[in-house]
């Protein structure tokens, strides 16, 4: 069984990686919006390294708001979207397969480029590390969360900026959280890291069931 | 014992016709209570020791904060009952429900950022609880967003009931961090909005308030609900009785 | 179609399989049958085999490379079997949806326009298939603008106005 | 009491009223959206029942 979702999670990620700019096109939306700031807001050292968690971490909340999208938009169109809703396997499991794929191929990139913007941005090398540990507890999160908007406007044509208004205000808590850890003092920084832990273990306990709940709806327009 | 309930009382017929007899009451209610509440709020009550008269804003303030959180809980609660026994009733009450939640939102910040102004000195401060109320006011647009944008009835109460309770799910959560994130940035200020110990003679006119903003939100949503509910039956034969 | 399969529920009526409404046991009634819809529900960046292997896995079905080989064969695809499917036409994805039913054996199939896009050989291919399930006790439920050549016996039920009688 | 110390109230009059003047205006948009749909829903009713039932 583990190893049929793992394959299931490769032949996604093969998918993905197939078409380079559907996984290129976020991370360059990334690093542009992360560039704009000290563009708008004048290079000034000591403002950008006070801003940076909370740039980085808007800018990859927008890159992964506009990639997950289409978690579910390409298995619509070519119809296997039904062979997934009539798999043996439970619907939550094999949406929460499709998630960490989406993971491993839009959200580990952003991930990793982080650190150098993060010194574009004038960060200390402690901050980095934060940043790096920040993103890769939360942007599950973002993820997890994102799939259920995927999966109800998934039939929905031309709908826009629908997803961002019905997902944004969910993003909220890991927002605050995770720019927060950044900015902390190293000494009280571990409660925070188990905040976001629990916020990671939480999404992932309840958001494959609504997104599972919301494929069988199946909006279509 | 649930589909029984739902087959007696819950069934849009035995609900249009039960709350044909309860509007009137539900209407002086109403009345009674809000002209109780203005009344004494506004010139009965004693002025605040620290506030002035300032403090008359909570009369209007509290109760639409706080009606507007409780349409939420309602329509949370339709959304389980929606998605698990797919009882019409509730998703004809939770389609109902939301524009006027936003509405009570929608007062109860901008009443919160008039009474911030002789506080705070500045019409908006990024206080917890006016943030929170703001997010409150998101989530209620994003999901009248979704449902306006699904056309066919059966999809649109499902696909909303999702976000609803996702929703739900996440505001204790959205609520706490808001909370947390505003004693980390701006430790000293203390909440000038709340009332630790309050006098009963102002108390009673804000129990009276809340009471009617809640009576009034239960007018409203019964009314629309009746609508939904004719048009929604339109082609069955009670309508037919009933109208003709 | 759709509604059969459970993938949307009716505005009214029920389906009954086995006699329980199959909204009550959704998921073990889907398990038992093969849906063929107007989309392929082929991944067009796999390979027809890894698009055999995926669908199987999905239904916990572990066919072996022979069986799949043999499947693949059976419906004239075997030198397409590692072309990525988004390069064949769509009679050739179209005859993988027959494949796919080979593969994965389920008692009761849905076809919904089976032959659309098929060639002749496809459609004689088809019912070879069809007749093959019909004949181990299968049930098939087939919404199509043709005449089915079937010899087994079948109910037709036309709707609206037949078109060829 | 006079009118315009009602008016005034101890120098916050110009921030309670319009705050119960918005109130007064979101239960008028609550109440104006009932007739609204209550209208659009008697036309609607009116239009389906001359129809189907009355010829």
């Amino acid at each position: 069984m583990i190893h049929d979702l793992l394959y299931i999670i490769y032949y996604e990620m093969r998918e993905t990686l197939d078409q380079a700019f559907t996984w290129l096109t976020p991370l360059l939306f990334f690093i542009i919006v992360v560039c704009l700031f000290p563009l708008a807001c004048g290079p000034d050292p000591v403002l950008l390294t006070k801003m940076a968690p909370g740039i980085i971490w808007v800018a990859a909340l927008l890159s992964i708001i506009i990639s997950i999208g289409n978690l579910f938009r390409t298995d619509s169109e070519e119809g296997f979207l039904d062979l997934i809703l009539l798999s043996h396997y439970p619907l939550s499991l094999l949406v929460f397969c499709k998630t960490i794929s989406h993971w491993l191929t839009h959200c580990l990139p952003l991930v990793l480029i982080s650190p150098l913007l993060g010194f574009l941005l004038h960060l200390s090398f402690q901050k980095e590390c934060a940043l790096v540990v920040t993103l890769l507890l939360g942007t599950p999160v973002l993820s997890l969360m994102g799939s259920i908007g995927a999966a109800l406007t998934v039939g929905i044509r031309r709908h826009g900026l629908l997803l961002p208004i019905l997902i944004m205000p969910f993003y909220i808590p890991v927002l605050i959280v995770g720019s927060a850890t950044i900015l902390a003092e190293a000494e009280s920084v571990s409660g925070y890291y188990a905040m976001m832990g629990a916020f990671m273990l939480l999404s992932m306990a309840f958001a494959p069931f609504l997104t599972g709940a919301a494929l069988r709806i199946g909006v279509t327009q | 014992m649930i589909f029984w309930m739902s087959q007696k009382f819950l069934s849009p017929k035995a609900f249009y016709t039960t709350t044909t007899h309860f509007l009137p009451w539900i209407i002086t209610g109403v009345v009674l209570c809000l002209s109780y509440g203005l009344i004494a709020g506004l010139f009965i009550a004693p002025a605040d020791y620290q506030q002035g008269d300032g403090f008359r804003i909570i009369y209007v303030h509290v109760p639409s904060a706080f009606t507007a959180m409780a349409i939420y809980f309602v329509m949370a609660s339709s959304a389980i009952l929606v998605l698990v026994w797919r009882i019409k009733i509730a998703a004809i009450c939770m389609s109902s429900s939301a524009a006027i939640g936003a509405s009570f939102t929608f007062l109860a910040l901008i009443t919160g950022s008039i009474w911030g102004k002789p506080m705070w000195g500045t019409w908006w401060v990024w206080d917890a609880r006016l943030t929170s109320v703001l997010i409150l006011l998101f989530l209620y647009l994003g999901f009248i967003a979704l449902q306006s944008v699904i056309k066919e009835t059966q999809h649109k109460d499902r696909a909303a009931s999702v976000i609803a309770l996702a929703g739900a799910i996440n505001l204790p959560i959205i609520h706490y961090s808001v909370v947390w994130w505003n004693t980390l940035h701006q430790g000293a200020t203390i909440s000038k909005l709340d009332t630790p110990s309050i006098d009963p003679s102002m108390l009673y006119p804000l129990l009276s308030m809340i009471v009617g903003f809640m009576l009034f939100y239960l007018l409203i949503l019964l009314l629309r609900m009746r609508n939904q509910i004719l048009l929604r039956e339109i082609k069955t034969e009670w309508v037919k009785e009933v109208l003709l | 179609m759709r509604i059969i399969a459970g993938f949307i529920e009716p505005q009214d009526g029920s389906i009954l399989w086995k006699d329980t409404c199959i909204f009550k046991n959704l998921g073990i009634f889907q398990q038992q049958i093969q849906y063929m819809g107007h989309q392929n529900g082929i991944k067009h960046h796999l390979t027809l085999y890894e698009n055999c292997q995926l669908s199987s896995m999905l239904v916990k079905n572990k066919p072996s490379p022979s069986i799949i080989n043999k499947v693949l064969e059976q419906t004239g695809l075997s030198s397409f079997k590692h072309i990525k499917a988004r390069q064949l036409s769509e009679g050739q994805r179209r005859r993988f949806v027959l494949a796919r039913l080979l593969l994965n054996p389920a008692p009761f199939w849905i076809l919904d326009e089976p032959l659309s896009s098929l060639d002749s050989d496809g459609q004689h291919l088809f019912y070879g298939i069809l007749n093959q399930h019909l004949s181990h006790h299968g049930i098939a439920v087939i919404a199509t603008h043709q005449n089915c050549e079937v010899s087994h016996p079948m109910k037709t039920i036309y709707l609206g106005l037949p078109y060829d009688t | 009491m006079n009118l315009h110390e009602i008016i005034n109230m101890g120098g916050y009059g110009i921030y309670i009223w319009p705050a119960y003047f918005f109130t007064l205006g979101v239960f008028a948009v609550n109440i104006g959206l009932v007739v609204h749909e209550t209208r659009r829903a008697k036309k609607i009713l009116s239009h389906y029942f001359k129809r189907h039932y009355e010829s």
